[in-house]
């Protein structure tokens, strides 16, 4: 029987020698062109780490050609980054502009660095999960090939770091992104009498709703919803599978901005509400790719040199945000769950526009 | 392709950025169940609505966690992907690989599985996307011949993941790598077996940069920081000021405001800094994280299902991190310990202390309040006093 | 002094803040009631503990509100303020008084009361405190006869209040006295006639410095501001120059750093201004609101019982206020409609608006979402949609 | 019969002739020293307002006092302001000394405007209320002795507003002061199962409790509280006078800081708890007393000029607030009430001390 508990293979196996001598001891770096880091460690030794785009759904052919070029050039060391990029790495300065034209040659974009747009962060869609309310490739594709531009260099403000979501649950951890797109249901879960009593726990059912709207019904032996209270989310569906929510006709897409994660600056933010609601339109999204580029371009034109969205957003002001953008403001922008209140404005202090 | 029966998902051959479709198509000319995957993602094109139903519970043997199940609603039109579970395998920490060993990968994954995959997931697991039921033993006994296990799913301890840290970032303030693999192996039966009241996530960044979006992302963040002073190397700076405008890109951007420069001479008010790396960041030769190293712990981020999506709160503003990192580990045990007996199904940390109240979590796992722990102190006069506070009732 | 039946109280005659002691011992020589209630009040000093029974409800005729009832809970100690009401008596708009008219309702306190007085109360009222249940009728009788009304209490509409305003202050954008009157006048019966959910207060201030803290202490809260640019008179801004340090003191704390001082000129960029006054406020001979006057209106400001206190919402970011105000009026009445059909008993305007969301709210009351509404827009995904905005379900 | 609904006297003919006259055509003000205020009209004319301190709770005879003094040196005409001080108001230049003179022989400070500590927002207390958990005109006055040239100068970085109430209901609207005293129960209400029956109403009385910890005991006709919820805010005994609350030995004050109403500047704030608990002590609350004056000048010593006390600690850090004050942080500072998490930090950004 195969040894369980194992763990992964253990790291310090896999790291090319340049970083197994320097581990610790990196002084300083230094991005020599987009997608080109150089770092420099105490004992003066090198390490240049080249990143490519992935598409993050990959074939184990694809992985392969990867590992095919690593061994070319790197000894056979790349890694993956936070962000699903490759990076390959290597000591011999040389290799770096043989590396560069296999990758573009074989079609990998180079960049994703600096005050670029790197990697969207994204989830399954209706690749595999069972609860989107949108495709992720999808959009994620759409949207690259059309701010590509902003990948292979590094010509924005500050770094724009995407996310998409295919349902609430947010498992691209959107939540916390400079641009978030989220699939949002708009319709109430159908609940199926005929199943709920069999394949549902009620009490779970019923505590499994933020907003308190769903209640037994002890007649059916099943769940009602209460459709004022009910804001779609599907949790109550990732509980009872009787209660399938999505709609073909009104499924779609929200997005949210100015969100951030690292502490340089400003502390870490969620993202906000900017569009509440854009049409599921495959395969190419068009009114998502355009929304998400206007708001990247009135960005790029109107923030300062090291402000994410969200910092130029606080310092203009939600409602310059609106008017730059052209984003109509609705009843829909402003919170009414559990801590609304504290996004009220309690000042007489605002912009006219 | 006058002919292609997925029209839809060709348009997205097109365009620069490359193509996961290109992929799909690559992995279904030899394998049947990427064949029905990309067929069945055309419907749901043109349906605008997916084709899974909900998971069911499937897995290997002597685990509760690491595999998703997953079915189509349409087994009529795509036998192949009738079943089409996931497997999740942790990846070496930091991700890094030399390439046999992303290869044996890959010859496993094309003998049992759909030949597609996610690199990586959004927790950070090698997603292998879609194989049978009775597949699934064998492709993990390979698996763990070729020194794999499964990553985390369930109400069990995630996958921890960490940033490059001291493999190559010269900010490290703590050995990010070491920490992860570490709590990795520690805990790999909290992993494999979920045993919470529900998922339980670690991510470690070296410094505040937060490359894994630690303070986000995880249950429990742990983010490298320092004590003393920003390490100055001045003529460095004077290198950075003729390519920056280190006034205005540097100081008027310091959070604290906490830098003065004159053209000359760099100097920094350390006990007004609030270690956010911004000028560190903007000038790494000139300017260094101190020298007294260690992290912050910080507990309850979360995405926002049920109450809301949480950003990890302070509980301990410092701590020194070096093996067998016995003090992290016993906080991690006493904060999972107290969860787990005050936990209702699934709520995750942050919920748990929101409805309880942080001054009864850091009673029960033994921490003193201090003002680093909060933005700024309640406005609310709902305050609690302990019984022992009070004076005796005089009758 | 050397056997004083206060010693406690005495010591509170010391000290070079006018001291309530030698006025209450001023009002005890003539006044039996007053004598009555500094002994109490030695008691409660001596005690730790308030000597007054739960409040029951008193009034004059055909009034629901403007009497606060109290009882002694020591009549055998302190006969005298066994019964020992309070009156509230609506000031002057403005609390300006001309001699004659203060002297009379010294008069009538003397005659009916304890001779004691708050000058005023914290809603505003000039606070008559402390009379039995048969002097309350003939007090409001002579109360009335010298012109003076009862203010507001329980749940009705409180006495409303105002700034000083255009009577003696320059940066008044409205006319808050004669607002304020003016709503005090046409709501007498909503004052004087609990009909309300709960308490419902209106403060206004002619300009943001908010000097009758309305944002803080009022359901409504009635702010002047203005729309166009402010005024600059560049000579007197060379004058203030040279007093204080115009970088320093203004352009740095202006919190939208709208502004730019060379040494000579003073640019204002005006589309980024939001009003602070802080400008203005340094620089009153200089700087001026601008011309185009009116205010904010803002809902929902109170204490903290039940749910916690709140500060007031914006609601209308500007709206012109000329006689007769039935713009004001107007959105005021179907406010309070909707809260008194939807409010639970105790619940204020702000809570219910919390309970049943601001979009909701602004529906009934026919207001237009606006981004001044709000700091930012909602983080949670928890989106709702008017039925309006769904297609129809395809069957 | 009395006439009803007459409303207040007209404030049209309260006002002096000079307000008369120059209503809303003031142009500009200059605070001629502290106390002294001289508002110029467009017409050129002046008025000038002395502000005298007020202990509030005043006697009808003390009233007649500032009648007489009003008569004369300002033609009868004065005002209260909105924090209770008296305000007389005049036109004629010469008159100001004399009146000052006048003030200060009979005992009333002269001061309370620009960057001063003002009267203090006060409420009933002992004197007549049925909820206190302390008395308010006592500790006001004892800590006005204390900072009294605070009142009669303007040496301070800006205004100080302080305010106290002496039980959570807040009549003093204590929740947006610089400086905030408290008064504050510790103990549970004692419920009178003999009296609930008769005099209270069940539903309301659950219905009134913050944090869910009253429950109707349904056997005993009463209701029952739930030691471990409550925070001992007296809402209960407002609706159902059979729950006393008050206790000898453990009613006393807290101290909360850092609130202001105004929007110059930063936005309005509420006050934060600087001090969870400190003892009533009459007749003089020096441990009160001690506190604030502390506060007060640790603040003066380090904050700006123009900083209000809660701008001085946004900049300086909470962190730094209780180091330099020497206040003890405590579990009781860290909010556990609704909206708790928004004032949990949320970032790596913070100072040691
Ligand atoms: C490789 C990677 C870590 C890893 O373990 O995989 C990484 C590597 C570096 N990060 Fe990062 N960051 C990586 C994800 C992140 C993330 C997480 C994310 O995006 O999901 C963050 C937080 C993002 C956020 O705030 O929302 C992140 C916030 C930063 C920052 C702070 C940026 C800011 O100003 O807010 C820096 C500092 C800088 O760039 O000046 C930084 C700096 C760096 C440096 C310069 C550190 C170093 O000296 O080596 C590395 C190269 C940066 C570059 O790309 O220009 N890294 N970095 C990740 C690359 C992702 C990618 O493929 O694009
Ligand atoms: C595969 C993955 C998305 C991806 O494509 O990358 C994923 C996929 C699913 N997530 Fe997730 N989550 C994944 C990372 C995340 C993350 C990001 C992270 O871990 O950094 C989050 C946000 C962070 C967090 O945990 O709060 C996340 C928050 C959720 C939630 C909401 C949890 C919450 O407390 O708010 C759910 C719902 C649930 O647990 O019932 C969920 C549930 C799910 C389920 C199991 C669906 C379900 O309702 O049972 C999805 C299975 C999809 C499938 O069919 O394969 N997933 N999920 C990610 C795991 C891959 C990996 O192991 O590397
Ligand atoms: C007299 C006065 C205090 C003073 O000495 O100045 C006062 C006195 C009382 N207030 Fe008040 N409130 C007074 C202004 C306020 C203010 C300030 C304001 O209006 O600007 C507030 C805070 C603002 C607000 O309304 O939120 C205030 C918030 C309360 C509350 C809490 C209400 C809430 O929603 O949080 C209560 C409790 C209640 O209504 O049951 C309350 C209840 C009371 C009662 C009626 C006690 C009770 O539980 O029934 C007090 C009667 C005392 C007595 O025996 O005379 N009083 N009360 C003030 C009215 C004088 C006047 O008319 O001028
Ligand atoms: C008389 C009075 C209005 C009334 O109708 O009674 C008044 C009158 C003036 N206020 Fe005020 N304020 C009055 C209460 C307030 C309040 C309310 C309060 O304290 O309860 C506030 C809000 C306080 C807060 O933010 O917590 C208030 C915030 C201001 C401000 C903004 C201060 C700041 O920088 O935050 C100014 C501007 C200034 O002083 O430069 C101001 C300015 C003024 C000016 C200069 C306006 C003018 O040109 O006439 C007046 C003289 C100020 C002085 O005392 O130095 N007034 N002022 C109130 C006097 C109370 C007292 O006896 O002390
Ligand atoms: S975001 Fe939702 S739909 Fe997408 S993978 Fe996660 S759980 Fe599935
Ligand atoms: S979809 Fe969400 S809000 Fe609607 S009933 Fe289900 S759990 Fe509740
Ligand atoms: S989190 Fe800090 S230490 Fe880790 S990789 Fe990013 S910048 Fe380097
Ligand atoms: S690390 Fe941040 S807070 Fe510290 S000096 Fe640098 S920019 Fe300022
Ligand atoms: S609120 Fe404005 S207008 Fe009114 S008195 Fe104060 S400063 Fe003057
Ligand atoms: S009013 Fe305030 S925001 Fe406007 S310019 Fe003056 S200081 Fe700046
Ligand atoms: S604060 Fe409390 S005790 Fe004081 S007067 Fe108001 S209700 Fe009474
Ligand atoms: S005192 Fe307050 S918290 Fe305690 S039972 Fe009464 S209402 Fe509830």
């Amino acid at each position: 029987m195969a040894k369980t508990d194992i763990g992964p293979p253990d790291y310090k196996t896999m790291l090319p020698p340049v970083i197994q001598k320097n581990y610790g001891k990196w002084l300083y770096h230094e991005i020599l062109k987009p997608g080109v880091l150089m770092h420099i460690s105490q004992s003066g030794e090198a390490l240049y780490s080249i990143r490519a785009g992935s598409p993050r759904l990959v074939s184990t052919d694809h992985i392969r050609e990867i590992c095919d070029i690593a061994e070319k050039y790197c000894d056979g060391f790349l890694r993956f980054t936070s962000r699903h990029n490759i990076e390959f790495l290597l000591d011999d300065k040389d290799r770096i502009e043989p590396l560069i034209d296999e990758l573009k040659n074989r079609g990998y974009p180079v960049g994703g660095t600096g005050h670029s747009i790197s990697n969207i962060v994204h989830t399954q869609g209706w690749v595999h999960c069972h609860t989107p309310a949108t495709d992720a490739s999808g959009p994620v594709k759409a949207l690259m090939d059309e701010i590509y531009d902003y990948f292979v260099t590094a010509t924005l403000p500050a770094h724009v770091r995407i996310a998409l979501a295919c349902c609430l649950n947010m498992c691209g951890a959107v939540h916390c992104s400079d641009i978030a797109i989220l699939g949002i249901h708009r319709t109430v879960p159908k609940v199926d009498n005929t199943r709920v009593p069999n394949v549902c726990e009620i009490p779970s059912t019923v505590a499994s709703c933020p907003t308190g709207a769903i209640r037994g019904d002890m007649k059916n032996k099943s769940v009602a919803v209460n459709e004022e209270k009910c804001m779609y989310c599907g949790n109550c569906y990732t509980v009872c599978p009787a209660m399938p929510i999505a709609d073909p006709d009104n499924d779609g897409i929200s997005i949210w901005v100015g969100g951030k994660v690292s502490n340089a600056r400003s502390v870490p933010m969620f993202s906000k509400l900017a569009i509440p609601f854009l049409p599921n339109n495959p395969p190419r999204w068009p009114e998502v790719v355009h929304a998400v580029k206007n708001i990247i371009e009135v960005y790029a034109t109107h923030a300062r040199k090291h402000e994410r969205i969200g910092e130029w957003i606080n310092r203009v002001g939600w409602e310059r945000f609106f008017s730059l953008t052209g984003i109509p403001f609705t009843d829909q922008h402003i919170d009414d769950f559990d801590l609304a209140t504290e996004t009220f404005r309690t000042s007489t202090q605002f912009k006219w526009r | 392709m006058a002919n292609s029966d997925t029209p839809l998902l060709d348009e997205l051959e097109k365009g620069k950025w490359p193509s996961f479709v290109k992929d799909m198509k690559q992995a279904a000319q030899k394998n049947p169940m990427a064949r029905d995957l990309i067929r069945q993602l055309e419907l749901s094109y043109k349906d605008k609505i997916g084709h899974w139903k909900h998971g069911g519970i499937v897995g290997v043997r002597g685990y509760g966690s690491g595999v998703i199940g997953r079915y189509s609603d349409r087994p009529d039109l795509f036998p192949n992907v009738q079943a089409f579970h996931t497997m999740r395998v942790n990846h070496p920490t930091g991700w890094f690989y030399k390439t046999d060993t992303l290869r044996k990968l890959c010859d496993i994954w094309d003998k049992h599985g759909s030949g597609l995959t996610n690199m990586h997931g959004s927790t950070g697991d090698a997603i292998l996307l879609g194989t049978t039921t009775n597949h699934l033993q064998a492709c993990f006994d390979d698996l763990s011949s070729a020194g794999f296990d499964l990553g985390g799913s369930g109400s069990a301890l995630r996958t921890p993941s960490a940033c490059v840290g001291p493999a190559r970032c010269e900010w490290a303030c703590i050995d990010s790598l070491d920490i992860c693999y570490d709590i990795t192996m520690t805990y790999q039966d909290q992993i494999h077996r979920p045993m919470f009241p529900y998922k339980f996530k670690i991510k470690v960044s070296a410094c505040a940069n937060d490359c894994v979006s630690s303070i986000a992302r995880s249950d429990l963040s742990i983010i490298g920081t320092w004590k003393d002073d920003i390490q100055i190397n001045p003529q460095e700076v004077l290198t950075y000021a003729s390519r920056i405008n280190i006034q205005k890109e540097v100081c008027d951007l310091c959070p604290t405001r906490c830098m003065e420069w004159n053209g000359r001479d760099l100097k920094i008010y350390n006990e007004d800094c609030t270690r956010c790396m911004h000028c560190i960041n903007l000038m790494p030769k000139a300017l260094r994280p101190g020298k007294e190293k260690g992290a912050t712990i910080l507990v309850g981020g979360k995405a926002p299902i049920v109450k809301g999506a949480l950003l990890s709160w302070v509980i301990v503003p410092f701590m020194k991190l070096e093996p067998p990192y016995d003090e992290l580990k016993s906080l991690i045990e006493r904060i999972q310990d107290w969860w787990d007996e005050n936990g209702k199904s699934r709520e995750r940390l942050g919920e748990l202390i929101t409805r309880l109240g942080m001054r009864v979590f850091l009673k029960a796992v033994g921490l003193q309040a201090v003002p680093q722990m909060v933005k700024a102190p309640r406005t609310n006069p709902y305050v609690f006093f302990w019984p022992e506070d009070i004076k005796k009732e005089v009758k």
